[in-house]
């Protein structure tokens, strides 16, 4: 179900103009070292969803800076400069999405709905060109769903099947992003022997991951 | 082949139906005749069986007097997890299901028409069972293949131009096994593509309502490959 | 946020005609001592939105045998004869829903989405009467959220503060059911000290439940 | 009210929102004056300090030299963990905030109308941060609370005849607090509630460009409460 690939191998499945997923919280939780190969490869033209634009140093940052990306899909970009500079510029597209509609667009690709029904941003920008669907009642911004090529995740323990854990706030959007990508590329932290991580433990199964990146040598 | 013409109906088709699993894939197998389909299969094939209870990596019953009520299938029957198994919640479970990770399901079946729709989950006035899965199954699985008797009880034809019973999903299905033939459903209707070692084209005909299309030689079931 | 109730206490919380989630699925992950002690107590009218009839002695089986339900939502009864019987004389109103929309539904109510765009269903008898809503060309039933008056839970552990953990496939719907009562009742099998459930274990914060029944004596 | 008449008024506001907090419920504090809420509640309260990123339980700074870069809070910050903390992924941590079991938040404005609606994501042509969580908090917690300054740097009025910034949600926020006052805003309009220690009606009139609802005597600000 996966193969344990070089950082390098992994980069090179990933083609200019691809959509990537990228987990993380202002870089908690984000897989770095896919980041910083990917910036250090000069994709371009890639379309990044993530949670936010972290700052130029962190999650994201190093791909912004590398000027990799043609659309930035997210909930947040106040604290990365390079974002605000490239959006004004005109080279970088920006799609702000509420975190909490982000992340259940992202679901909804991944469990095969058809959208997401919200009341998160009804009567704001956010509604803009939107279909509001009335049930039992109540509005509801209708919000597609959001898959991509391939998601990048960052996980605490890998085992050999590529059953997943995180670790505390480093979870965050990973487990929800394993469900979207296409092809799902996992970073772990360290690789375990199967059994290690013991059935309940696993918040991503080996199921849904395509690739493990090798540990550091 | 004296001794698949002896096989039990039901062995036949799990047997056969073993032969369309592919190594390291996710496959969930339904009550009744697909549930058999796993002891078909080599374990160090990397299957994953998912259960949509709950687990990826069920395995088979547990040795004597190990069994755990925390660990069922979906018939609510023990079993046991294989190593790299995990536990997941219904939500979880059906994600997995509805959103296409799934490569490949086995499911009983009442009827089969010529669209290749299948009804599988009640008889009005009958027997009303509920969909269970069913429903989720056959709309989100990769590959969909229904296993079942080629006829039912009384010889009524299973394989039909148009379900009368309550459809599944309004989706066709990728291939139809029964102890008879093996059929698969396209653009142009049910095509035969395999019978049973013993079983002729005219009798695969002669015990299906709908019109099965026929292209050349039809091989027999080649029941070698699974173990 | 919770009190240790006795079984007896928690179920004179429930008044007749209640709506009632029941997790468990054939009987594996319910919780019997309240399930036994509605049916004992004689409640009445009750909807109950359980997944499955399961068999007469297990599962929700004891509160259809004893006459307690007026109407159930699930997705399977095939197993259960008093089910069959109930319906067929018209004394108990039966709503079947396929698991993964059942599911879903149960979700959204408890999440705070207005509804569920699911393709399973379409094309069949579930359709009827239904709205269909098209997202990005592809044609979805649109299926409104389920919540109830209370969600009785089985969990394996419960600490003081009322975080929750399950076992295998006890796990089931209920990490889903406890956000989506009004009441949510946690029927542990074991009560343990906080910190003995890890923060990357619990699967239900203590935040979502508002009663634990007491162990037995 | 020596005492509280010289308090930074970043932390007089902090002070008079850990009054609205009660026992044994979920709360959420955005960044900034928010943040401070927690440092004047009592740890035996049993209130548990949700953060979008994923934690229900998060408490203070570790100890030096003990942070991980697993645990921070919503800003990206060092945290800890409680003990009876919980750890979820961000779809989970949002239907806590959207599904209503988020019994209050408290956030930081730029502008609140007389409607009671909030805005505080973005200065369209100035400053484009994003919304993050503030829309679905807004539009989800069972309570939200505005912490702000009361007026912009350079005396521009935050509370306002309507929005000219863009609105974080359609839903009347249920107080605000800022270092001259408390105002509830209700059907009729913003009700002046409470006077900061040493500020007058009439000044806080001068501050605020929404009309402010009056009724008989206005009390002040009670600190005392909090810790």
């Amino acid at each position: 179900m996966y193969q344990a690939l070089t950082v390098d191998e992994a980069v090179e499945l990933i083609p200019d103009g691809a959509s990537v997923m990228l987990s993380g919280f202002m870089g908690v939780g984000t897989p770095d070292r896919m980041v910083r190969a990917l910036a250090d490869a000069g994709k371009k033209d890639l379309t990044v969803i993530v949670n936010d634009a972290a700052r130029p140093d962190r999650g994201v940052g190093p791909l912004v800076a590398a000027r990799c990306l043609r659309k930035f899909i997210g909930s947040h970009i106040g604290l990365n400069p390079d974002v605000q500079e490239q959006m004004r510029e005109g080279t970088l597209e920006v799609e702000l999405v509420p975190q909490g509609t982000l992340v259940e667009r992202i679901r909804a690709a991944g469990v095969g709905l058809g959208g997401v029904l919200t009341p998160t941003g009804l009567g704001t920008k956010v509604a803009e060109g939107k279909q509001v669907i009335e049930v039992e009642g109540k509005p509801y911004l209708l919000e597609p769903p959001l898959g991509a090529d391939f998601a990048l995740i960052a996980a605490r323990s890998c085992d050999y099947v590529g059953n997943l854990t995180y670790m505390l706030t480093a979870t965050n959007f990973n487990p929800i992003m394993a469900l979207a990508g296409r092809v799902v590329i996992a970073e772990p932290e360290e690789i375990v022997p199967v059994g290690m991580i013991p059935p309940d433990a696993v918040k991503t199964p080996g199921a849904l991951v395509n690739h493990v990146i090798r540990r550091v040598a | 082949m004296t001794e698949t013409e002896k096989m039990d109906p039901k062995e036949l088709i799990a047997r056969r139906c073993a032969a369309e699993v592919k190594p390291h894939t996710l496959v969930n197998l339904g009550i009744g005749i697909p549930t058999l389909v796993s002891d078909h299969l080599d374990e160090g094939m990397g299957v994953f069986f998912q259960a949509e209870n709950g687990v990826v990596g069920m395995g088979r019953r547990p040795p004597e007097g190990m069994s755990d009520r925390h660990l069922t299938d979906a018939g609510g029957s023990f079993v046991s997890a294989v190593p790299g198994a995990s536990t997941i919640d219904s939500a979880f479970s059906f994600g997995l299901i509805r959103g296409g990770h799934l490569d490949l399901t086995v499911l009983g079946g009442l009827q089969v028409d010529q669209r290749g729709y299948l009804a599988n989950w009640m008889i009005p006035g009958v027997y009303v069972p509920g969909m269970g899965g069913a429903m989720d199954l056959v709309t989100g699985a990769k590959r969909v293949i229904v296993a079942m008797i080629h006829s039912a009880k009384g010889g009524q034809p299973k394989i039909v131009p148009e379900c009368s019973l309550p459809l599944t999903a309004e989706r066709r299905v990728d291939l139809i096994v029964t102890e008879m033939a093996v059929i698969r459903p396209e653009d142009d209707g049910l095509h035969l593509i395999e019978t049973a070692p013993g079983v002729t084209v005219a009798e695969v005909r002669a015990a299906t309502a709908a019109d099965l299309i026929v292209r050349g030689d039809v091989p027999e079931m080649d029941l070698s490959r699974s173990c």
